[in-house]
């Protein structure tokens, strides 16, 4: 038994060690934030010429049929789901493209790159992608812009010679600024809050993470950051982490950040089971169908999301558009279908518009 | 072969601590945890942490008692993720198609039971490896599933099909089923000449079968039970949140394997309990929640994890070489 | 061996039949497939599960397994990054120091196992847990991005026209199978894991043949990092996540046996082709990645059910 | 030729417990058992001897139900029955003690006695009180009292687990005991024991098929002895109608003269010298001297510290204490590997388990003690492999398809010849045989008696461990009795007689017991 004890101790030890060493801020990047002004004025745009890459020699795709196929970081969640529909819808509408989806069955960098660079081989016309990293990912893409392929990028973005243009749902510091006014409208000025998001190294989330560490810092400075918690894209393992940070703040929880599509409603589930519907506020990103049961019961308030449905279809608009040879590096804006015109930032970036907060009021209104 | 342990007159005491070291160990584990973690922060003694720590894992705790027979038996499942996954999109879909709460409970555990009666099928006929055959399998369901769903979530199943969410007598319903599985599963495993079967071909399969068991039949018993229990698991799994992922959850099998191994359940066959498999699975999760408690940095929680499961096979080790 | 052969390499010869099989259905399903170009990148693309794979097979024929490969991949891709990055050494100093210190990272593998007995599939449940946590704790989650063109070369670049790393597998597949065949190395290899006991009562230093085949695992995996890391341009601490499900599949497939004593590197590198070639050929042929995984589960069982069926059939 | 037993039998059918007639059985096209009759009497002990491969095996898994015939048929109670398994021969009364001794290590005693027929309670769950007290109850009668019930199987000596396996057996209320080689595995002691137990089954109306290779215990037990040789029946014959060498030529189809091959030459100068040598407990100040050419025997108990002290001596638990000499010459040992390069070579006790790499080659087991002067530069060199097999196949007579066939074919003699080809190819100077002819038929043995004592003409210095008194005192020209732990007596040739040996083995039996 003496052993025994030793182990124990040792782990013990280790254990309050690593506890001494915590800090509570934790889960962001460490790349310059940029955030908004607290009664939401834009900043001045700084207009940045074309930056993205361009495709070797390709082939006059202009009105032709064109095979696509679509990337994301992983499939079988209800985002990537989402805008693989608006991806198919779009292709629907345009009649003269021919788009399937196809991705790795967990984010994995290099699963997803094998994935691209199969399709590279086979021969398609234009590869939209979602990365799982932006640097790991640029090898491959790069080489689908060298066999004349275009690319054009989604949600999470690469480097921006590595694609042509990149649709951008919403900028990290717009996002960061919904959810934390969102949060401190709820909660109130001074909450203690935390945050659920799926790991650290997801590049958007620990983006948004540092944004709104940024902003609260600028403008919601009272706000009280208690911790952050990995949670994988894990249903269970979300719920199971909020319920802990519920069960070790007690009343000094007054809300929590869901980072993602998963830990938003997981995290919502906790508060409806540990019976703390309105003392908790649960701000985060989420799809509105699997929010709709705790919106409905007003356990949720507000869930910020863009339209993944349009943010596929934009893509997929985009992608037409650059084979089409319509949209040329310089360009201001771009036609998307029933989107309307986009408008073009940052060289080479294509806005989708400012996140859309759904609400008791507008959630029925959406599928996805 | 220490004295003791041949002298006819030693105590029950030590008798039993031999007999039951390392469900001993996981149990001081847990008390020692409670113990620390209590005294830095109170509110982890609290009755709803400790009621949700419990009812959080309570499907992996089953999920792991059919693991520590299949690996009693001298076999091993790496495919038990990917089926509670699939049982749990099953349940979930006849749930949301309206078919009635029975069915939608029972059809995906005889699913589960089916399918794993086969690979104990083949692995008992065929005499492959249980872990290729399992890997194969792992594979399939997980190709599978997503092939059926496209990952589609599944969401607004019915209020009483959500078993999991239920509270008999104030404890949730999964701390309910892991308690009374533990317990049967214990007492089938003493006291029925299959439960010794489990032991007899797992320790020595030829001496079984000189001891008129068949040791195919056996062995595909137990793969069926598994499935009965990653079923139940699978079902708990899926009614714990109103949302299924339709997805395979990550890493399960390791976790389920790991309580099965901690919990003292011999790697080579033939020894172990239940009991100190869901013993180990309990704290597994009490680790989990303690580290949030103790604000061990999110960055370093796995290393933390990985040291503690380190330190307990050591002293295993250590408490097995003087047993010698 | 001249006895044992034919009948070690009757399942190499059933999974080269197949193999053979496999790339003519798709190469008949895709024009795509079998060209050169194609191929070549599939040998870019298993370079690391095919290092990883080499030294699999050497730890399960001593009858034991490695779990922790992947995470000893992510360790040494982050040292690799810290090492340059934060402690300002020179790119070729930190290659070699992170390279160290994931085959130690073996070596303490192979520590446990031997010293404390610990059985490997534990010992190294254990280290998957605590490698890849000291990655995610070492790197804070952060990534360490902007390498010198030059190292790229050993991920992205050709020699004769054929990409660096197949090179380097080439190379190791034909080391590794000299050692196991030919060595007494190998043979001690074998011996451990038909009958441990046996081989130590016959002079083998068992102990010291396992700490060297873990300590060549860890190794393999650190060797696997750099040219994952020089093929991605960057450093996560999720790298290599599941790879050692990958490479004991192949290995498996390849016709080594889990209990130990029985397999042949060249059936692992039969193995990782079949594995490569219908992942790639079914992508290219059309069917969506959840259903090669599908595939791949369906011929791993079968091609070994028809090797026991082959056994069954000889031995009466 | 056994027309009048055939008679005999067919008279008093309905009596005989269990009789076979005409039985033939063939694996893959050979015929293993070949048209032979067999009965039994109520308490009657009955040998079946043979060399191996001579189908005794074979026979008794047919009667206890692992094999069904191919043709012929067994009567039991004078019904003709046809066991389809183990379960049915159980049913018929029929138990079997293994050879290797079929238990489970991890389970208690009381629960290895009555697997496959557990007590139940009105419930129908396992009885477990119930169980306990008639284990306690079994063990009792078979004057095994000392065995604790609860113990795991896995801490018990050969000699208790063998006294489990018979427990099971009368546990089934069995009236036909099958009793495969039941001392090849059991020290002196230990094997009076069993001849004590077995007696008093015989009074109690138990029919006993006794296999054994060993004289002694046939004749201080047996009514009626069957011989086998090639699958075919020999014959039946009362015991007190025979002797050893109409066995002996029974079994082998021709008379072998000398079991003990006589000295040749003088001992030299010492090779090997202990002085003070410890392991823990179990190896307690150990010295003694050991010359070129002496063969020297090693007696003792199971338990007694001669297997342990080769251990020690051979490296795989390294000395804790004291000094061991080559040449004079003070040496560290601390692997096995160490002590062959010193021309050490040991032929251990468990061939199976220590001794084979038995899915393997015979020119692989071979090459494998030898891989550092195998080799041409980094490599295995295959045709020096090959050829030092063939070489050991033809020097020591080895029965084989050739270099290239797995030795878990092989008869236990011929793979005894294996692992002594494996360490004679080192070249060693002193040779350690620990049990070198256990459970090898009476053939193979004599030949590795005859190679012994060449092996020592030629100078090499032998130490041998057997618990085979007659064996010890045949071969050895010294002999020392080890108890304890610790060396409890020497003697010369002239001085070794079974009563001098076995007193000092016994003597302090309770103390060690205890210990």
């Amino acid at each position: 038994m003496k052993k025994l004890t030793l182990a124990a101790i040792v782990s013990l030890g280790l254990m309050g060690g690593s506890a001494l060493a915590a800090s509570a801020w934790t889960g962001g990047d460490d790349l310059p934030t940029n955030p908004l002004a607290c009664d939401g004025t834009p900043a001045a745009a700084v207009a940045k010429p074309f930056d993205g890459g361009m495709p070797t020699n390709p082939p006059d795709r202009k009105g032709k049929k064109i095979t696509v196929v679509d990337v994301p970081k992983l499939i079988g969640i209800g985002y990537f789901n989402a805008t693989s529909k608006g991806i198919a819808e779009a292709a629907a509408e345009l009649g003269n493209v021919d788009a399937k989806t196809d991705g790795p069955t967990k984010a994995n960098i290099d699963e997803q790159i094998t994935f691209i660079d199969n399709y590279i081989t086979s021969g398609v016309d234009g590869i939209l992608f979602a990365a799982n990293d932006p640097v790991a990912i640029a090898p491959v893409l790069k080489k689908a812009l060298e066999k004349g392929i275009n690319v054009v990028g989604y949600d999470a973005n690469s480097t921006p010679e590595a694609r042509q243009w990149f649709v951008n749902q919403a900028e990290f510091n717009g996002i960061a600024k919904a959810l934390v006014d969102n949060m401190a409208k709820e909660a109130g000025e001074d909450a203690g809050v935390a945050i659920v998001t799926s790991t650290f190294t997801t590049p958007n989330q620990a983006r948004w993470i540092a944004e709104m560490g940024a902003y609260a810092a600028q403008c919601h400075p009272k706000m009280k950051w208690l911790e952050t918690v990995e949670a994988q894209e894990d249903n269970n393992l979300s719920f199971n982490q909020a319920t802990t940070l519920i069960n070790k703040y007690g009343d000094d929880l007054k809300g929590i950040f869901g980072m993602t599509s998963v830990a938003t409603p997981a995290s919502a589930e906790a508060v409806t089971q540990a019976g703390k519907c309105g003392k908790i506020a649960i701000v985060g990103l989420a799809t509105p169908n699997a929010m709709k049961p705790y919106v409905e019961k007003d356990c949720v308030k507000s869930v910020v999301l863009w339209n993944p449905v349009d943010l596929g279809y934009a893509a997929m608009m985009v992608l037409r558009a650059v084979a089409d040879g319509t949209l040329q590096p310089g360009a201001t804006s771009v036609k998307a279908g029933k989107l309307g015109d986009l408008q073009v930032i940052n060289g080479s970036e294509i806005l989708l518009g400012s996140p859309y907060t759904f609400t008791r009021e507008n959630i029925g209104q959406f599928d996805f | 072969m220490s004295s003791a342990a041949l002298s006819p007159g030693r105590s029950n005491l030590r008798r039993f601590l031999t007999g039951y070291g390392q469900e001993i160990v996981v149990l001081l584990s847990i008390a020692a945890l409670f113990a620390v973690v209590g005294a830095v922060s109170p509110r982890f003694l609290s009755d709803t942490n400790i009621n949700s720590i419990f009812a959080g894992n309570a499907y992996i705790a089953i999920a792991a008692i059919g693991m520590s027979m299949i690996i009693m038996a001298g076999h091993i499942d790496v495919s038990v993720g990917a089926l509670i996954g699939v049982i749990a999109t099953i349940a979930g879909t006849l749930a949301v198609k309206g078919y009635p709460v029975w069915m939608a409970w029972s059809v995906p555990i005889l699913f589960a039971i089916a399918v794993n009666a086969g690979v104990g099928t083949l692995v008992a006929y065929t005499r492959i490896p249980s872990i290729v055959v399992t890997l194969g399998m792992l594979s399939i369901l997980k190709g599978g599933l997503i092939s059926a769903t496209q990952g589609e979530w599944i969401t607004n199943m019915p209020a009483e099909f959500m078993i999991a969410q239920m509270r008999p007598f104030g404890i949730p319903s999964a701390v309910w089923f892991m308690v009374a599985l533990t317990f049967i599963a214990a007492v089938f495993l003493r006291y029925t000449d299959f439960g010794r079967a489990v032991y007899a071909v797992g320790g020595n399969m030829e001496a079984a079968r000189a001891a008129g068991i068949n040791p195919e039949r056996t062995v595909i018993g137990v793969f069926a039970l598994h499935g009965l229990f990653a079923g139940i698991a699978g079902i708990l799994f899926a009614t714990q949140l109103q949302v299924i992922q339709s997805t395979v959850p990550p890493n399960l099998e390791l976790t389920v394997i790991t309580a099965s191994v901690i919990g003292g359940v011999s790697i080579l066959g033939g020894a172990g309990t239940v009991i100190g498999s869901t013993l180990a699975a309990i704290l597994f999760a009490c680790i989990g929640s303690a580290l949030i408690f103790l604000n061990v940095s999110a960055y370093w929680l796995r290393a933390v994890l990985g040291l503690m499961i380190l330190a307990t096979v050591l002293a295993d080790m250590a408490r097995r070489r003087r047993a010698r | 061996m001249t006895g044992a052969q034919p009948k070690l390499l009757r399942h190499e010869t059933v999974l080269a039949a197949l193999t053979m099989i496999a790339m003519a259905v798709l190469a008949s399903l895709s024009d795509k497939f079998f060209t050169a170009d194609n191929l070549l990148n599939q040998g870019r693309l298993m370079a690391e599960v095919g290092l990883i794979s080499l030294a699999m097979t050497f730890v399960i024929v001593t009858g034991g397994i490695d779990l922790s490969v992947g995470s000893i991949l992510g360790l040494t891709a982050i040292l690799l990054g810290v090492f340059w990055k934060n402690l300002g050494l020179p790119l070729p100093a930190a290659i070699v120091l992170a390279t160290v210190c994931g085959t130690f990272a073996g070596f303490v593998n192979g520590l446990i196992i031997t010293r404390f007995g610990v059985p490997p599939l534990i010992a190294t449940l254990a280290t998957l847990a605590l490698y890849r946590g000291l990655a995610e704790g070492i790197s804070e989650a952060r990534s360490v991005r902007g390498y010198p063109e030059w190292f790229f070369f050993f991920g992205q670049g050709e020699v004769l026209g054929v990409p660096f790393q197949l090179w380097v597998l080439g190379l190791a597949t034909a080391a590794a199978a000299v050692i196991l065949g030919l060595t007494p190395f190998g043979r001690a290899t074998y011996a451990i894991g038909a009958n441990e006991v046996a081989a130590r009562f016959s002079g083998i230093r068992v102990n010291a043949v396992k700490l060297w085949i873990y300590t060549a695992s860890g190794f393999c995996a650190a060797l696997a990092a750099v040219i994952f890391v020089s093929r991605v341009t960057t450093t996560r601490s999720d790298m290599g996540t599941g790879l050692e499900l990958d490479a004991i599949t192949a290995v498996v497939l390849g016709g080594t046996s889990i209990f130990g004593g029985r397999g042949t590197i060249i059936g692992t590198a039969l193995g990782l082709v079949l594995i490569q070639a219908l992942k790639n050929g079914l992508a290219l042929s059309g069917v969506k990645g959840d259903g090669a995984i599908v595939v791949i589960g369906l011929v791993l069982i079968g091609a070994i059910l028809v090797g026991a069926l082959f056994d069954r059939n000889r031995g009466g | 030729m056994q027309a009048e037993q055939m008679s005999a039998a067919a008279a008093s059918d309905v009596a005989l417990p269990i009789a076979l007639a005409g039985i033939s059985k063939s694996f893959a096209g050979i015929r293993v058992v070949n048209d032979v009759s067999f009965d039994m009497r109520p308490g009657e002990v009955h040998a079946l001897m043979g060399e191996n491969g001579a189908g005794k095996s074979t026979l008794i898994k047919i009667m206890a139900g692992l094999h069904q015939p191919d043709s012929g048929e067994i009567m039991v109670s004078g019904k003709a029955v046809r066991f389809a398994s183990p379960r049915e021969a159980h049913a018929a009364g029929i138990a079997t003690v293994h050879q290797e001794l079929l238990l489970f290590p991890e389970l208690t005693v009381a629960e290895n006695i009555f697997i496959g027929q557990t007590p139940k309670t009105a419930l129908g769950a396992i009885d477990w009180t119930a169980m306990r007290r008639r284990a306690r109850q079994l063990l009792d009668e078979l004057d095994s009292g000392d065995l604790d019930i609860d113990q795991k199987v896995i801490h018990l000596s050969v000699g208790n687990r063998q006294r489990i396996e018979i427990a099971r057996a009368l546990a089934q209320d069995a009236r036909v005991l099958i009793m495969d080689e039941p001392t090849a595995a059991l020290a002196e002691h230990d094997v009076q024991r069993l001849m004590s137990i077995v007696r008093s089954l015989r009074k109690r109306g138990v029919a006993i098929v006794y296999v054994s290779h060993r004289m002694p215990e046939i004749f201080a037990l047996a009514d009626r002895v069957t011989v086998l040789r090639d699958g075919h029946l020999v014959g039946t014959r009362p015991v007190p109608e025979v002797d050893e060498p109409a066995l002996v030529s029974m079994m082998v189809g021709r008379s072998i003269d000398r079991l003990y091959p006589a000295k040749q030459g003088k001992d030299g100068d010492v090779m090997l010298e202990l002085a003070g040598v410890c392991h823990r407990g179990a190896v307690r100040d150990i010295s003694f001297q050991l010359r070129r050419g002496e063969i020297l025997g090693l007696a003792g108990l199971v338990g007694s510290g001669r297997t342990e002290t080769a251990l020690t001596i051979f490296g795989v638990t390294p000395a804790t204490a004291g000094r061991i000499l080559i040449d004079g010459k003070p040496v560290t040992i601390a692997s096995p590997g160490q002590a062959r390069d010193l021309g050490i070579a040991y032929v251990p006790e468990d061939r199976a388990h220590q001794g084979l790499i038995r899915p393997q080659t015979i020119e692989d087991n071979i090459a494998l003690a030898n891989l550092g002067r195998l080799t041409r530069g980094f490599f295995v060199d295959a045709a020096k492999v090959a050829a030092e097999a063939r070489g050991a196949i033809a020097r020591f007579g080895i029965r084989a398809r050739g270099p290239g066939q797995p030795v878990r074919q092989l008869s236990g003699g011929n793979q005894q010849k294996v692992v002594l080809a494996k360490w004679l190819a080192t070249n060693p100077r002193i040779l350690i045989m620990d049990e070198p002819t256990r459970g090898i038929d009476v053939g193979a043995k004599a030949e590795i008696h005859q190679l012994m004592r060449k092996l020592a003409g030629e100078g090499m210095a032998i130490l041998m461990i057997s618990s085979e008194l007659p064996e010890v005192l045949g071969m050895s020209d010294r002999v020392l009795v080890m108890n304890g732990g610790r060396i409890a007596g020497e003697f010369d040739k002239a001085h070794a007689t079974a009563e001098a040996v076995g007193t000092v083995m016994t003597r302090s039996y309770a103390r060690e017991r205890a210990a």
